[in-house]
């Protein structure tokens, strides 16, 4: 579902002007990782923050009014919805505008944009999470919303990787599943760390030391493009078929809304046609544009 | 069809003095000699002399170089934000092109798709076109291969055609017979004039002697997605400017900024082009950071991506790209050069 | 020697430098796609360069290629080309040893701009246009046309200083002397010097606000290879990437300051330009600065530092407190 | 008229961590009066100085920029002021062709010693930037 109501500001010509964000504010700031920071956010209009929906898996156009607009997916789960949350990477101008704001500040938002991840699709199936880095924060929406619905899913497998401990992501996240008897998750980290016992590994090799079955199984993955691209591969050789391999794609985005022109491989666009694809739909254009 | 009409070339200022009345005119214009559309002053109808196609393509007019979206301001309360005034000029192009037209039929379709763009679209809102048929085509055109003419239509509400001393004027949409019928100062057209009209446009049909051949375009630059060495060699003289995009009358991508000022701020459309590596450059790498990956977009985006979506071509043939271009890069050249597939 | 010999010769010459692997590459003009129009030839075929081609329109300054294409280069210079390639050399953005240039005299380009300007007609709308001496005849309509040549060259060939390159491996021709006439255009440098500053400020400001941002004037400018252009940085942002006057100013203002000691006054920006906006009014204006401050003319000399890494004790400095 | 007195013109001083502003330091510390309108970034070298950053100033509306380092010879680097010498010469030439008022664009040799020029220079700097109109050059918004 796509909310349309625009809660601030008069309406704008006949039809609404999507390029108009709401207005957010910020309740709570995590430090993820050196670098990787967690935003609590709520809508400042009230009736938007009951009416407001979404999908694991998409995301939204956020901004700092001033500075600029930037793409992120939404990390936290609809099954959880007092607040809403997005995690960020301190990269460029205005995630590092963004880093700078505290608890209390206003931000720009527009969306929910994107398709999501195809819930239908992954019902009663074992889903395989691969994540990298930051690109958890998508697979933890998609990953939350199974835990809480729980008697939906099959197994549930989770590989993880970083470049080390201190750059793992949602490490709260990360303990909490580990507790949870129901799910299987293991991380791991690109280089031997004395503060880490876990595995070593990049995390395409992982994968294929672990090797899920793919039967009645789909691969979820997200991660830095050189990750996605060497664990499509090994994805094939434990024997997954392009349309049960998942991803979600970033590029620069800058309207989401398939206009601006920046995001495509082929002719998908990333924010419209994605951000979640099949290995199936992109596989003619990924070798040499992603 | 219904019976044409028709008007003295010299009658022009009193047709447009009475559209004027209704409409926002824009006409073929000059400004530091780059010519464009712009309004009309009300007297001179010189412009029609020299009027073979406007550098600005007309797109500018509906989707400008770079245009407000909304403003904001911070008061105790938070952030007041007040989208732009909307565009209410209901707008008549006069003497547009069958190729400008038809790019705008393009441009439509990508700003209705999904989302629809509220700026383009408030001011193509009831927007009348007048056609004028081109007797004098430049050497860069080639329309008649992307499936228009001299003087196609097709997309414009009333067509002109230079018949000598007059033009020949033919209602093509309701709005335009609507628009005909209130128009005084009219003459009724003869047979004579419609025949020689008819001759008109035939030879200008001739005239246009650029020829692409675009069957199966769309499979051949699929299959030759890959072929780097194909790409670089196609894209080796260019200079990765934005000339050929930004006054392609159907290219259409923008970027998005916000400025501060001393009271407020506010949010910025711009064109953006994908000549640019800095178009898709993400902080930790550039998807087409490469010359050949930008320029392989640009062909594939107007002859394979875009018809994969729209079903047509995103290219009418006007030939600007190819005029402006400063060191002479010719898509009707590269289009030619697609492998076949083996 | 007419154009016709020296594509002879260039053409012998290209092909031995292929043939022999002295240069991988071979940079050079070609017949273009519309009438008059020539267009970079940049092959590593030797049987692409019969088509290579010498004439009074051969307006790109190819030393924009050399700092993107690897190996050995071959390439044909006229006088201004010359001088770009030796700011290149001087910047260490090339080695010496690294490129074969062929100079060409050149006694000035047409510029068809000129010509459609003044009679009202577009290029290819000409029959023909021939350079005969001091004098270049159109043909239109059947009907010939003759224009002084301080007429129909363009600005910056007119006030050429060096026609005939100066660094060269083989020189195709035999020297050429400049034209060496005074430009007489309604934007000249010295109206401009003339204008209240106030009203200078908006003549530039009025000029300015038809950009729109192409960056056509610095992508063909080789005196411009920054890999990432000031305008493109975002943090700190410099420039708003929304093309208002303001920015577009500042942009072209710090872009001439940028390339001061590098700009050989090739013309290419303006030419470049499609929205007719008279950059070379600011390029030539900071050529004849950085000539009258400090008596430095670029690319006139490959062992010199560039003019801003360098500096004499005793120099301009009437200006500091 | 008396407003127009009270006007006070915003600097922006680019000063050379070595030298100048060692001097506006001393000129603060020795209690040496200057007109309080100009705003410091501190440089590691006036050769730091790009002209970019001059524009930049004055099309955030800064009345005057000062580019302030050490006299001729005494560079820490050896040469860098010498090239802020060639680069401001150019830039102020360049502007001042452009349209740009040239008391707007300022440059001094202020030694760590010198706080009494510092203040002199601050002064007659604003003294000059007091006599032309406010910096409009870039300004036709809100």
């Amino acid at each position: 579902m796509t909310v349309t109501d625009m809660s601030q500001g008069k309406r704008f010509f006949a039809s609404e002007n999507v390029y108009l964000p709401h207005i957010a504010i910020i309740e709570k700031v995590i430090d993820e990782t050196p670098g990787v920071k967690t935003f609590h956010f709520n809508f400042k209009d009230e009736k938007l923050r009951k009416e407001f929906s979404f999908k694991s898996g998409q995301f939204a156009e956020y901004s700092v009014l001033g500075v600029g607009e930037a793409p992120f997916c939404i990390s936290s789960s609809p099954s959880r919805s007092d607040h809403l949350e997005f995690a960020t990477q301190q990269v460029g101008k205005v995630t590092n505008a963004l880093h700078r704001l505290g608890v209390g500040a206003e931000i720009g938002f527009r969306g929910p944009y994107g398709n999501g991840f195809p819930l239908d699709f992954l019902q009663g199936k074992n889903l395989v999470f691969v994540g990298g880095g930051i690109g958890l924060a998508p697979l933890r929406s998609l990953i939350w919303n199974a835990i809480d619905n729980r008697d939906k899913y099959e197994n549930i497998d989770i590989i993880y990787g970083a470049r080390s401990p201190d750059d793992l992501c949602f490490k709260y996240d990360l303990d909490t599943w580990d507790k949870d008897k129901t799910i299987n998750i293991i991380s791991t980290i690109d280089r031997e760390d004395k503060s880490w016992s876990g595995r070593v590994g990049f995390v395409p090799k992982v994968l294929e030391e672990v090797a899920p079955s793919a039967s009645n199984a789909v691969a979820i993955v997200c991660g830095p493009p050189v990750m996605i691209r060497f664990t499509f591969p090994v994805l094939i050789k434990l024997g997954f078929t392009p349309e049960q391999m998942i991803t979600t794609l970033e590029k620069k985005m800058t309207c989401g809304i398939g206009k601006c022109g920046r995001c495509n491989i082929g002719n998908l666009y990333v924010c419209r046609d994605g951000p979640v694809f099949t290995y199936a739909q992109i596989k003619n254009f990924v070798s040499s544009e992603y | 069809m219904s019976t044409s009409k028709k008007i003295s070339k010299k009658d022009i200022g009193k047709i447009l003095s009475q559209w004027s009345q209704e409409f926002t005119v824009l006409v073929p214009s000059k400004e530091g000699n780059v010519s464009k559309m712009a309004r009309w002053d009300g007297k001179d109808t010189r412009f029609m002399d020299s009027h073979r196609n406007t550098v600005h393509p007309v797109k500018a007019n509906f989707f400008p170089p770079m245009e407000e979206m909304f403003s904001f301001q911070k008061n105790k309360e938070g952030y007041h934000i007040e989208p732009a005034p909307p565009d209410e000029h209901k707008l008549l192009i006069f003497a547009i092109r069958p190729c400008d037209a038809n790019a705008l039929a393009i441009l439509d379709m990508a700003f209705k798709d999904g989302y629809e763009d509220p700026y383009y679209l408030s001011r193509r809102k009831d927007t009348v076109l007048i056609g004028l048929g081109c007797t004098n085509p430049y050497d860069s055109c080639f329309c008649t291969s992307m499936g228009g003419s001299p003087s196609d239509s097709t997309n414009v509400d009333i067509m002109l055609t230079d018949i000598g001393n007059e033009f020949l004027i033919e209602e093509i949409s309701e709005a335009g017979k609507e628009l005909v019928a209130k128009t005084e100062d009219l003459q009724e057209a003869k047979k004579a004039d419609e025949a020689k009209a008819k001759k008109v446009k035939e030879t200008s049909y001739d005239k246009v002697t650029r020829k692409i051949d675009t069957r199966d375009i769309d499979k051949k630059l699929l299959a030759c997605f890959e072929n780097k060495d194909y790409w670089e060699k196609v894209s080796a003289k260019c200079i990765s400017c934005g000339i050929c995009t930004f006054l392609c009358p159907t290219c259409y991508c923008f970027d998005i900024n916000d400025d501060s000022f001393k009271k407020r701020g506010a949010r910025f459309r711009s064109w953006d082009s994908c000549a640019f590596p800095v178009y898709t450059r993400m902080p930790m790498e550039n998807p087409r950071g490469e010359k050949w990956r930008r320029v392989r977009q640009k062909v594939c985006h107007k002859f394979e991506f875009f018809p994969m979506n729209f079903g047509s071509i995103a290219c009418v043939g006007c030939g600007r790209c190819i005029r402006l271009c400063p060191v002479n890069w010719d898509i009707t050249q590269t289009i030619e050069s697609v492998p076949e597939i083996t | 020697m007419k154009n016709s010999e020296i594509e002879q010769r260039l053409r012998q010459e290209a092909k031995a430098l292929l043939e022999q692997g002295k240069v991988d590459c071979i940079i050079g003009y070609e017949t273009g796609s519309l009438k008059f129009t020539t267009t970079p030839l940049i092959t590593r075929n030797k049987d692409d360069v019969e088509r290579l081609i010498v004439s009074p329109f051969i307006v790109n300054n190819l030393s924009v290629y050399l700092t993107e294409i690897k190996g050995k280069v071959g390439i044909i210079a006229k006088g201004c080309d010359s001088r770009s390639i030796v700011n290149l050399i001087q910047d260490n953005k090339i080695a010496r040893e690294d490129v074969v240039i062929m100079g060409i005299p050149c006694p000035g380009l047409i510029d068809l701009n000129k010509i459609e300007l003044s009679l009202g007609k577009d290029r290819d709308e000409l029959d023909n246009v021939t350079r005969d001496n001091d004098r270049v005849v159109i043909t239109i309509d059947g009907k010939e046309k003759d224009f002084p040549i301080t007429e129909v060259l363009f600005d910056n060939c007119l006030e050429c200083e060096f026609p005939t390159p100066r660094e060269y491996d083989v020189l195709l021709g035999e020297p050429c002397a400049p034209v060496k006439s005074e430009v007489s255009k309604k934007t000249s440098i010295k109206e401009l010097e003339a204008m209240p500053r106030g009203e200078r400020w908006n003549y530039w400001k009025e000029e300015f606000s038809r950009c729109i941002r192409c960056y056509a004037c610095r992508n063909v400018c080789p005196a411009c290879f920054c890999q990432r252009c000031f305008v493109e940085e975002s943090e700190p942002q410099w420039v708003s990437p929304t093309p208002k006057w303001q920015d577009n100013l500042m942009f072209q203002v710090t872009r001439n300051i940028h390339v001061a000691g590098r700009c050989t006054d090739c013309g290419e920006c303006e030419r470049a330009c499609p929205m007719n906006i008279p950059l070379r009014s600011l390029t030539k204006k900071m050529y004849d600065i950085v000539d009258e401050q400090f008596h430095y003319k670029a690319g006139t000399d490959k062992n010199a530092s560039p003019l801003l890494t360098a500096y004499e004790a005793a120099e301009v400095e009437d200006f500091i407190r | 008229m008396n407003q127009e007195s009270e006007r006070k013109p915003r600097i922006l001083g680019f000063l050379c961590r070595w030298c100048s502003y060692a001097g506006a330091d001393l000129a603060g510390t020795s209690r040496k009066k200057y007109p309080a309108n100009i705003e410091v970034i501190r440089v590691p070298c006036s050769g730091r100085v790009d002209p970019l950053f001059v524009i930049k100033a004055l099309r955030l509306g800064f009345d005057g920029v000062l580019v302030s380092g050490c006299h001729p010879g005494d560079c820490h680097y050896q040469t860098g002021n010498y090239r802020t010498r060639r680069r401001m010469a150019i830039t102020k030439k360049f502007l001042e062709y452009v349209g740009v008022e040239p008391e707007r664009i300022q440059a001094s040799w202020v030694s760590a010693s010198e706080g009494g020029k510092f203040a002199e220079v601050v002064t007659k700097i604003t003294k000059e930037l007091k006599e032309i109109e406010p910096n409009r050059l870039f300004d036709d918004e809100e």
